[in-house]
């Protein structure tokens, strides 16, 4: 078989899974459910294994396949199929994207368990995976809309997944509108894309791209600006990020999946996907390395002083993919898929940990009533602690190889772009701070009474259902948090994914040692070999220098987190003191939220609001009311003049007899 | 002569036309209309048109103004009070007559008919007698003549339905 | 064959009226299910290769006044007597389920009124086009008239469909007059024909073409409704039956656009270029205002009712890029609006017996004991706001790519649409099946009688999402054809050349369409030598 | 001198003198105690007779007594439009309190007195049988609007009609006498001859002579401004004559009309025609306007008759075949529409305490559906609904408006049908859209001098059966057209 | 004598006779009115065959006095129904039917 059908094989299965689930959810048993997306996602992965085979049978340079099954809808001169595109790149993300959801569908199968929605939850699950591998594999930019809008409807639906609470419907609903805003990004792109090189195909308008647009050329920034709008939308870039923390409100899998290892980065694979666009339109690409930049840096800060558990590791996310982005911004392709391979690994790893505390806590996510889980619950914070090493950039973790390498690559290719290098260090000491900061004010000191129950009596503790955010009453019907709470140590499937991801984040990084093996560089080599920037190649000394550098920083970074949280207890407590103003603009999250609202959302719920009450009435219905009132009018007047009086009739016929004879005296000869 | 006979009819037909708007009392409005009636009699004769001078006469200031005596006798001829319920009515009417008046003789007196200004070709002594109306009435004017003849039958059942005891409620 | 499509559901109508009131609805349903095999017959032996009409009749009807009795079937409409035939079927059961004051004359009148539609939509005689456009009035200010619900806090059924009525047929009047005009001014002193084709063969003056463009516009764009023409929707709306309402808003506002293509475009093909604009603005307002108004309301209907006002917009808009693909769309765009627009009354009906009210602010968590339903509404709402992957996005996508290529700025303008719909259609789904389950309200699981009436046409619509090049190759044809009359661009360059032909003024969508809002980007040197 | 009898071609006379007899035979049942109750029959005879004798006499045109009539495809039309409605009318009024009150003998005599006017009418080609022609039309109307002679309502409508009519007839005399003397004949072929001299053309004189004589039709079609008899005549009237006059007077006076202004005088066409359309335009408005928010249905009808008429009116005013030919038809659909509504208004009037009040026909589509249908139909075809003869009629007006460059006036046709829906639907809203009204007394009707209720009128087959036939022809001519639409071109090919 | 003469004199007959209805309540004395503005369009007939030499008009006078005698029988006749029905002469109190 070939790779394509291979990549077909990939697609199909998540969705059989998601509508067998979804058709079968009265007949099948809770347990099935979770079995069947489960392995529907491990079999996608395997294909996935022999997708990557039988490409690397055929040679570097004709690694790339399309294959299309019907004409989707072509008419009028555009011809779009339904068409998929197969080469390494897509593959990577095939692979990644494949392994982690398999991974995090075994953790679901046992955290999920007792909750009413399973078999709901399960094809949501599923249905997202198979939109995400639609969005990776798609052979032309309309499919590839339809990938991108399917996982953000995957990720509304998942974010308001307990559907009951007013405010995951509200996360629900900001995050599909901001997603729906880089939707229409992406299409006019497209449009543009079309217009100028008249075709949607990947193929063609990477091949005619060079040969119609000169450097810089307005249209092309255009469109990679468009494509830019679509890219942050998705991977929660400044300034159409504010959704991701609220996307938190959905269970903790699902933030582990979605908004953590797969979906958020799949800007970082579109710029990628479209690198030979940015080549040719720098300006574009710089705008969006420095957007990264900014990203890295303000969500960094922000999660600096975050007490929720999930909204902390999720800015952290952002600022992760700040990373990225600069990576494939600014060339560091390869560097740039290697840390969202690794991020994938420790964040998906980080949330499971984190799910697993919540779950202890009974929901509760702050982080303040949190202590003293190292003791009770010894698996999670192994666990997190890889995690966290891995995200701290600890030497030769994961996280590690791959930050480093993209910094390396700014170094490298040096002018402005030392910057990043620069900057990119400075966001990694924040980064290892407030990785350890969660670590340090959850694991050690004296057990919460949540921690002490499990520890005396093993039982996870149960409180009333309440919502987290606002604290309300809640039963554990459908539509609400299930009764149970499932903690890693007492379900083998949550340990087993935790184990194999807290490896892979330890040692996944070794599959790239600068100098030793560039496994994932020299695999996806030919997908960027056309681009210029991939000339540009750090000598392996640099590199190390660059290394050694990330390592005493991340240790730095570790150590003002242990002298801060664990030594002086009271110093963050004097530091928010000291730094009153900095400490609120960051807890406010750099009031985002409040501006966009400013500028957005208000106004167009008052426009909506006179159009309502005013326009509507005085304008719309003005005219009609008035013409109704004019006639009317005219009615009345004429049943005036009908007095009743026949002298008065008599008189009108005179008086419209003399106007006659009037009228034919003038026009008499 | 002829100028004063016409003259002389001419202001007893306004009289008499006058008199009839003006006179409070029906009755004297009857009379009144006698008089304009015999004066357009005469007018007529001037216009050598005897036959309809004749029926002038005897139709109207005969048959019909008998009839209107008896009806204004019968009903009794109160007079109407001045006040008039319909604003303007009063003001705009006769301000209307005018109009109507200014109109028509300009129309007339603005016509570029020649025979206007002449009074007329000369025309036989047989003009205008009972045996030339006659034959046109019957000849050329039959049918008019017979519907009229019928018009005049439906007239008659009309009043007896009219006046005839059964309308009495 | 035609033939049999148009009268048999007044043939089974007036049937009906003689049966008893139990039967009339299983009656009336069979007729409409007729019908739908008839079209579906029709559809097969389509040949979407042909050129010009197929299935056509033509016999002279008044030939006094020169007056035909011409049907025909082609690309513009197919689908759309399809799209008739499917939902009067999906709304006359519905209707049946329940129980109706004197039946008989409710389901004659539902009949009779989709007779009138396919009427308008097959005529291809101007005149017999009129007829049937007026026509459709009459059965639905009976059916809104009486079996509409009063208001206390509004007018009566009957005022709010007198408003209907006056309003739209204020516009078809003065297309009557513009229609005879339009014949005798290309009569010209010889023998007058209303036959569009001949009409559209030798279109008339410029000078007269201007005045009866208005006339006939103002017909559609009041039936559509478009913006600030729309003030008899709110209240006949609010007034109307539900299963009736479904039809008229999912078929009776595509007349009005259908008429554009099928009238307007080949006819008055210069006022068409020359007042392109104009009516793009139109859209544009429709669309946004629409749009804004969808997502302030309270009432369930209106919520529905305004989401069309814009996307009759968006199809508007399609039809006025003047080019082929945008005219795709917008007649895939209709066929759309009407799968979707009438599964969403029919739900709005379930969910109004479920809450025992029309306002969302007193609805809510309805999806806790219906799985079943929630997953139908929740389809057709994602098929509502054009989600990619639905065919409404393939519709609006072609729409605005060929809108893009005439006027940019309208088609940056117009996707600010599609936005908002994400917005009002997610919320008419949150505020009715999420959230706290409101007081009063009852989570109940939608009924097989109402399943039988909602599955088909959700399947309708992911048919389509799959497929929907069934729609556009058939299409395609005709809308070229229609297009071609005001010299519109056959849809999108061929491959690489785009760049070459855009420089040329030819390839300019509707002659000087190109024009206003096209700034030429400067040329460098480097293009001139790799483009050519 | 010697007497030359002028050549009568009987044939061509038979259907007046068909009439004339008749009258008189009915007249004379008056006398005779026994024959009373055969004076409808006799009527309805000697109308049917006086129609076959017209359709013998179909499209072959005869000039009859020296040039006072003319028989043509215009004039029989014509003609048997107003015997249908006579015959109508007749059936209306079996069982109209007014027939006791003033004998059943002497009220069809008139009745068919005014058809004979009518016949005579659409004939005249002379200015003094056109005269007598109207007279005779008018003054049987008089008596028979007063003929229920019990209520005020009627008599004061008689009063009214006999006082403003006079007026329209001496305004017209005037008006013929002035053209009499521009043209020194009153002959129609001699007046065209006499206006269209040099010097004459134009004239002043002619001028007011035109507009006189155009008042004083413009009056009797019940044009605006000098409508305002209508409504009041229209509602105090016994309906039976209501619908009488509301149809057949109208054609009557329309074909003389038409005839005179488009034969007599056609050459000064250009002079009264913006004259005639702005009358047309102003008649459109009033009578729809007028129409709005009346509750007595006779009232509604009659304002709604001023707004046809003023529609009809256009199709005189192009002055072309065309227009001829929509005049006819339209005069031939209104006839049936109005007939269908009036049946429905008299059942109603008779069963219901509320007399002609829109009250009346209330929850009608529940309660008596087979009334309910034509009044629907009726109301549907008079707002120009398709599928009803009232469509196509205004198709066919505004087509000759159009041709004849008259297209503003089209324009205003349609913008009136629009005003003229929200009255007619009304009519049908309160048929269908309301529950049958309680029985309270209304205002219409209701005074000491109420007619007596009869329960079942409404189910009275010479009641039923007219008003289905009318609705049935109504909706048979707005499917296919074309019978009538060859009728109206023979009608409009006599006159060009 | 002109003929102009007449015809002013006619055309004078007409106005009063108008404003004589317009200003007249009672019936009778409107029915004389209308009697004279007949007259007038008789005197005008007659004049004008005068004028014109043939005596075609002075037949339509007659007919007209025919007629005009037919509406003054039919006109005495209502007055006479009114007044048996108790009604005011006035044709200012007969406004019942209105609007």
């Amino acid at each position: 078989m070939s790779a394509t059908a291979w990549a077909w094989l990939v697609l199909l299965f998540p969705l059989l899974g998601s509508i067998a689930i979804g058709l079968g959810f009265r007949a099948l048993p809770a347990k099935a459910a979770g079995a069947i997306g489960t392995a529907t996602i491990a079999a996608a992965f395997l294909c996935g294994v022999a997708m990557l085979v039988n490409l690397l049978g055929d040679s570097p340079d004709a690694r790339h396949h399309a294959s299309s099954l019907w004409d989707y809808a072509s008419a009028a001169g555009l011809d779009i199929k339904l068409g998929i595109y197969v080469d390494p790149l897509s593959t990577f993300m095939v692979l990644v994207v494949t392994g982690v959801s398999a991974l995090i569908h075994l953790y679901s199968f046992g955290y999920m368990q007792s909750d009413e929605g399973y078999h709901r939850f399960f094809s949501y699950l599923n249905f997202f995976v198979f939109s995400m591998l639609l969005l990776v594999l798609a052979g032309n930019f309309v499919l590839l809309t339809v990938g991108w809008a399917f996982v953000g409807f995957a990720s509304y639906a998942l974010i308001s997944f307990w559907y009951r609470r007013t405010t995951a419907t509200k996360a629900g609903m900001k995050a599909f509108v901001i997603n729906v805003i880089g939707d229409i990004g992406l299409v006019l792109a497209a449009f543009l894309i079309f217009r100028e090189l008249g075709s949607f195909d990947y193929g063609t308008v990477f091949e005619t791209a060079p040969k119609v647009f000169s450097v810089n050329e307005w249209t092309v920034t255009a469109i990679c600006l468009l494509l830019l709008v679509g890219a942050f939308a998705k991977s929660a870039q400044l300034p159409l990020h504010t959704w991701l923390p609220d996307a938190m409100e959905g269970p903790t899998p699902v933030s582990s999946l979605i908004h953590a290892a797969t979906m958020v980065t799949a800007g970082v694979y579109l710029i990628a996907r479209t690198h030979t666009l940015f080549v040719l339109a720098p300006t574009a690409a710089d705008i969006a390395a420095f957007t990264g930049l900014a990203t890295l840096l303000v969500a960094g800060t922000i999660a600096l002083v975050m007490t929720d558990l999930k909204r902390a590791i999720a800015y952290s996310t952002m600022s992760q993919i700040g990373y990225m982005v600069v990576g494939v911004s600014i060339g560091a392709y390869s560097a740039g898929m290697f840390h969202l391979m690794t991020h994938a690994f420790f964040k998906a790893l980080l949330f499971m940990a984190a799910g697993s505390i919540i779950a202890a806590m009974a929901n509760e996510q702050n982080i303040d009533k949190m202590s003293g889980f190292g003791r009770a619950m010894r698996f999670t914070s192994i666990a997190m602690l890889c995690g966290g090493l891995a995200l701290a950039a600890f030497p030769f973790t994961s996280g590690f190889f791959s930050k480093d390498e993209i910094l390396a690559y700014a170094t490298a290719r040096g002018g402005m772009y030392l910057i990043f290098t620069v900057l990119g260090y400075v966001g990694a000491l924040l980064t290892a701070i407030y990785t350890f900061r969660l670590i340090f004010r959850v694991l050690p000191g004296k057990p919460c009474p949540e921690a002490q129950e499990l520890i005396d009596s093993g039982h996870v503790h149960h409180a009333h259902p309440f919502n987290p955010a606002t604290g309300e009453e809640e039963d554990t019907e459908v539509g609400f948090p299930g009764a149970e709470h499932h903690v890693a140590e007492q379900s083998a499937p949550m340990r087993i994914a935790m184990a194999v991801l807290a490896f892979l984040a330890l040692f996944g990084g070794l599959v790239q040692v600068p100098g030793v093996d560039e496994t994932i560089t020299k695999f996806l080599d030919p997908v960027f070999a056309d681009s210029p920037l991939s000339e540009i190649v750090p000598s392996v000394g640099a590199s190390w220098a660059g290394l050694a550098i990330g390592a005493a920083i991340s240790l730095a970074g570790i150590g003002i987190a242990y002298w801060v949280y664990v030594l002086r207890p009271g110093t963050s407590a004097a530091l928010i003191r000291r730094l009153r103003p900095v400490h609120t603009l960051f807890a406010n999250k750099w009031y985002f939220d409040e501006a966009i609202d400013l500028l957005v959302v208000r106004p167009a719920l008052a426009v909506g609001r006179f159009a309502n009450r005013t326009f509507e009435r005085l304008v719309v219905d003005g005219l009609v009311s008035g013409t109704e009132d004019f006639v009317g009018a005219g009615g009345r007047v004429v049943r005036l003049v009908q007095n009743g009086f026949v002298r008065s009739y008599a008189l009108l016929l005179i008086v419209g007899f003399a106007g006659l004879a009037l009228y034919f005296l003038l026009s008499s000869s | 002569m002829e100028a004063v006979l016409f003259f002389a009819a001419a202001l007893g037909a306004l009289a008499g036309a006058i008199g009839v708007v003006a006179f409070r009392n029906p009755f004297y409005g009857v009379l009144a209309l006698i008089v304009h009636l015999f004066s357009l009699a005469v007018l007529f004769l001037l216009l050598s048109s005897a036959f309809v001078a004749a029926a002038q006469v005897v139709v109207y200031a005969g048959a019909v103004m008998v009839l209107y005596a008896f009806v204004v006798a019968y009903v009794g001829g109160d007079t109407e009070p001045a006040w008039d319920p319909i604003p303007g009515q009063r003001f705009l009417a006769p301000l209307l007559g005018a109009a109507l008046f200014v109109e028509l003789s300009i129309a007339v007196l603005g016509s570029s008919l020649v025979a206007l200004g002449t009074d007329g070709p000369d025309v036989g002594p047989g003009f205008g007698d009972p045996a030339a109306i006659g034959h046109l009435l019957l000849e050329r004017f039959l049918l008019p003549f017979e519907a009229s003849s019928i018009l005049l039958l439906l007239a008659a059942v009309g009043a007896v339905v009219l006046a005839g005891k059964r309308g009495a409620a | 064959m035609i033939n049999s499509l148009l009268w048999t559901p007044l043939a089974f109508g007036l049937a009906g009226l003689f049966l008893p009131r139990r039967l009339a609805g299983w009656w009336a349903t069979l007729g409409a299910a007729v019908t739908l095999a008839i079209a579906i017959a029709l559809l097969a032996g389509f040949d979407s290769g042909a050129p010009g009409l197929q299935d056509t009749v033509d016999v002279s009807w008044i030939p006094g006044l020169g007056v035909d009795y011409s049907l025909g079937l082609d690309g513009l409409n197919v689908f759309l007597v399809l799209l008739t035939a499917v939902l009067w079927t999906a709304g006359t059961a519905f209707a049946a389920f329940r129980e109706q004051e004197r039946p008989q004359l409710f389901f004659l009148m539902m009949l009779l009124g989709e007779t009138a539609t396919l009427g308008a939509f097959v005529a291809q005689d101007l005149l017999l086009f009129v007829l049937f456009f007026d026509l459709m009035l009459v059965p639905f200010y009976f059916l809104f008239g009486a079996w509409g619900s009063d208001r206390e806090d509004g007018p009566t059924a009957s005022a709010a469909t007198l408003k209907m009525i006056v309003y739209t047929l204020i516009g078809s009047l003065l297309m009557l007059v513009g229609a005879i005009a339009t014949a005798i001014i290309a009569a010209d002193g010889g023998h007058v024909t209303f036959s569009i084709a001949e009409l559209a063969k030798h279109p008339i003056g410029e000078g007269s073409q201007r005045w009866i463009f208005w006339f006939f516009a103002a017909a559609f764009l009041v039936k559509m409704p478009a913006f600030l023409l729309h003030g008899w929707m709110p209240d006949a709306y609010r007034a109307a039956p539900l299963p009736v309402l479904a039809v008229f808003s999912g078929v009776l506002a595509k007349v009005g656009a259908y008429g554009f293509l099928r009238v307007v475009l080949p006819v008055f093909p210069d006022a068409t270029v020359e007042f392109q604009e104009v009516v793009l603005a139109i859209a544009l307002a429709s669309i946004l205002y629409g749009s804004v108004m969808a997502f302030t309301q309270t009432n369930v209907r209106l919520v529905a009712g305004y989401s069309s006002v814009a996307q009759l917009g968006f199809i508007t808009a399609g039809i006025f890029a003047l080019s082929s693909d945008g005219a795709d769309g917008a007649v895939l765009q209709m066929v759309n609006h009407g799968l979707v627009v009438a599964p969403l009354f029919v739900i709005v009906a379930i969910l109004a017996e479920r809450s025992g009210t029309e306002d969302l602010r007193e609805m809510g968590g309805m999806a806790m004991r219906a799985p079943v339903l929630a997953a139908l509404f929740l389809i057709v709402t994602l098929a509502t706001l054009a989600m990619p992957g639905s065919a409404n996005f393939v519709g609006e996508f072609y729409i605005l790519n060929g809108l893009f290529d005439s006027k940019i700025v309208f088609a940056i303008v117009a996707i600010s649409g599609v936005a908002m719909s994400a917005y009002y259609a997610l919320r008419l789904y949150q505020r009715t099946m999420h959230n706290r389950l409101a007081g009063g309200v009852a989570s109940r699981e939608i009924g097989w009688k109402d399943g039988v009436v909602l599955a088909p046409l959700v399947l309708c619509i992911l048919g389509l999402a799959l497929y929907p090049q069934l729609v556009l190759e058939r299409t395609d044809n005709s809308v070229a054809r229609s297009v071609a009359a005001i010299g519109g661009s056959s849809g999108g360059p061929p491959k690489t050349q785009a760049r070459v032909d855009r420089k040329s003024p030819l390839a300019c969508a509707g002659g000087d369409a190109c024009s206003v809002f096209w700034e030429a980007p400067p040329t460098t040197p480097s293009r001139s030598g790799s483009s050519q | 001198m010697n007497f030359h009898a002028p050549s009568i071609d009987y044939g061509a006379l038979s259907p007046v003198l068909a009439l004339t007899v008749g009258l008189c035979v009915v007249l004379l049942t008056a006398v005779f105690k026994p024959l009373r109750r055969t004076a409808p029959f006799l009527s309805l005879l000697t109308l049917g007779a006086a129609a076959g004798l017209l359709i013998w006499q179909w499209n072959d045109p005869t000039e009859l007594i020296s040039g006072a009539l003319r028989l043509d495809d215009l004039a029989i039309s014509i003609s048997l439009i107003a015997i249908l409605t006579a015959a109508f009318a007749v059936l209306f009024s079996l069982g109209e309190p007014a027939v006791e009150q003033v004998g059943s003998g002497e009220y069809h005599a008139l009745l068919l007195g005014s058809v004979l006017g009518m016949t005579l009418l659409a004939q005249a080609t002379d200015l003094v049988t056109f005269f007598v022609a109207i007279e005779t039309l008018s003054i049987p109307l008089y008596i028979l609007c007063a003929a229920n002679l019990r209520r005020e309502r009627s008599l004061e409508s008689g009063l009214k009609y006999l006082i403003v009519g006079s007026l329209g007839s001496a305004t017209l005399l005037y008006g013929m006498a002035l053209l009499y003397g521009g043209s020194g004949s009153t002959g129609f072929a001699g007046i065209a001859a006499g206006i269209s001299r040099e010097g004459v053309l134009g004239d002043p004189l002619v001028l007011i002579g035109i507009g006189m004589t155009a008042v004083g039709l413009a009056f009797k079609t019940s044009v605006a401004p000098f409508h305002q008899w209508t409504p009041d005549v229209y509602e105090g009237a016994p309906t039976p004559i209501t619908a009488f006059m509301a149809v057949a007077t109208k054609a009557a006076a329309f074909a003389v009309f038409v005839r005179f202004f488009d034969v007599a005088l056609a050459s000064q066409a250009n002079d009264w025609q913006p004259a005639l359309a702005v009358l047309a335009a102003i008649s459109i408005v009033v009578g729809n306007v007028g129409a709005l928010g009346q509750d007595s249905l006779k009232r509604l009808l009659g304002y709604s008759g001023i707004a046809q008429a003023g529609y009809i009116l256009g199709g005189l005013v192009v002055a072309s075949e065309a227009g001829v030919e929509a005049l006819v038809f339209y005069l031939a659909g209104y006839a049936f529409m109005n007939l269908a509504a009036f049946a429905v208004v008299v059942a109603r009037e008779r069963e219901t305490p509320y007399g002609d009040d829109i009250a009346a026909v209330r929850g009608l589509g529940a309660e008596r559906p087979w009334l309910a249908w034509p009044l629907t139909i009726s109301m549907l075809g008079l707002a120009g609904l398709p599928a009803t003869v009232g469509f196509i009629g205004k198709l066919y007006l505004i087509e000759a408006l159009v041709e004849g460059d008259y297209t503003w006036l089209a324009v205003f046709i349609a913008i009136g049908t629009m005003i003229s829906l929200a009255y007619y639907l009304r009519v049908v809203a309160a048929m269908w859209m309301r529950p049958g009204a309680e029985a309270v007394p209304a205002i219409a009707g209701a005074s000491p001098e109420a007619d007596p209720i009869d329960a079942v009128a409404g189910r009275r087959l010479y009641l039923v059966i007219p008003a289905l036939l009318a609705a049935a022809v109504t909706i048979f001519f707005g499917v296919i057209p074309q019978p009538l639409v060859e009728l109206a071109q023979h009608a409009g090919s006599s006159l060009f | 004598m002109n003929v102009e003469w007449y015809v002013v004199l006619s055309s004078l007959l007409f106005a009063i006779g108008a404003t004589g209805i317009l200003i007249r309540r009672s019936p009778v004395v409107i029915l004389l009115c209308l009697e004279l503005m007949l007259n007038a369009g008789n005197l005008a007939l007659v004049a004008f065959s005068r004028m014109v030499g043939n005596q075609q008009g002075q037949v339509f006078a007659i007919v007209v006095m025919v007629v005009a005698a037919c509406e003054v029988v039919i006109g005495l006749g209502l007055i006479v129904a009114i007044f048996r029905r108790r009604l005011p002469l006035d044709v200012d109190e007969l406004t019942e039917l209105r609007g």
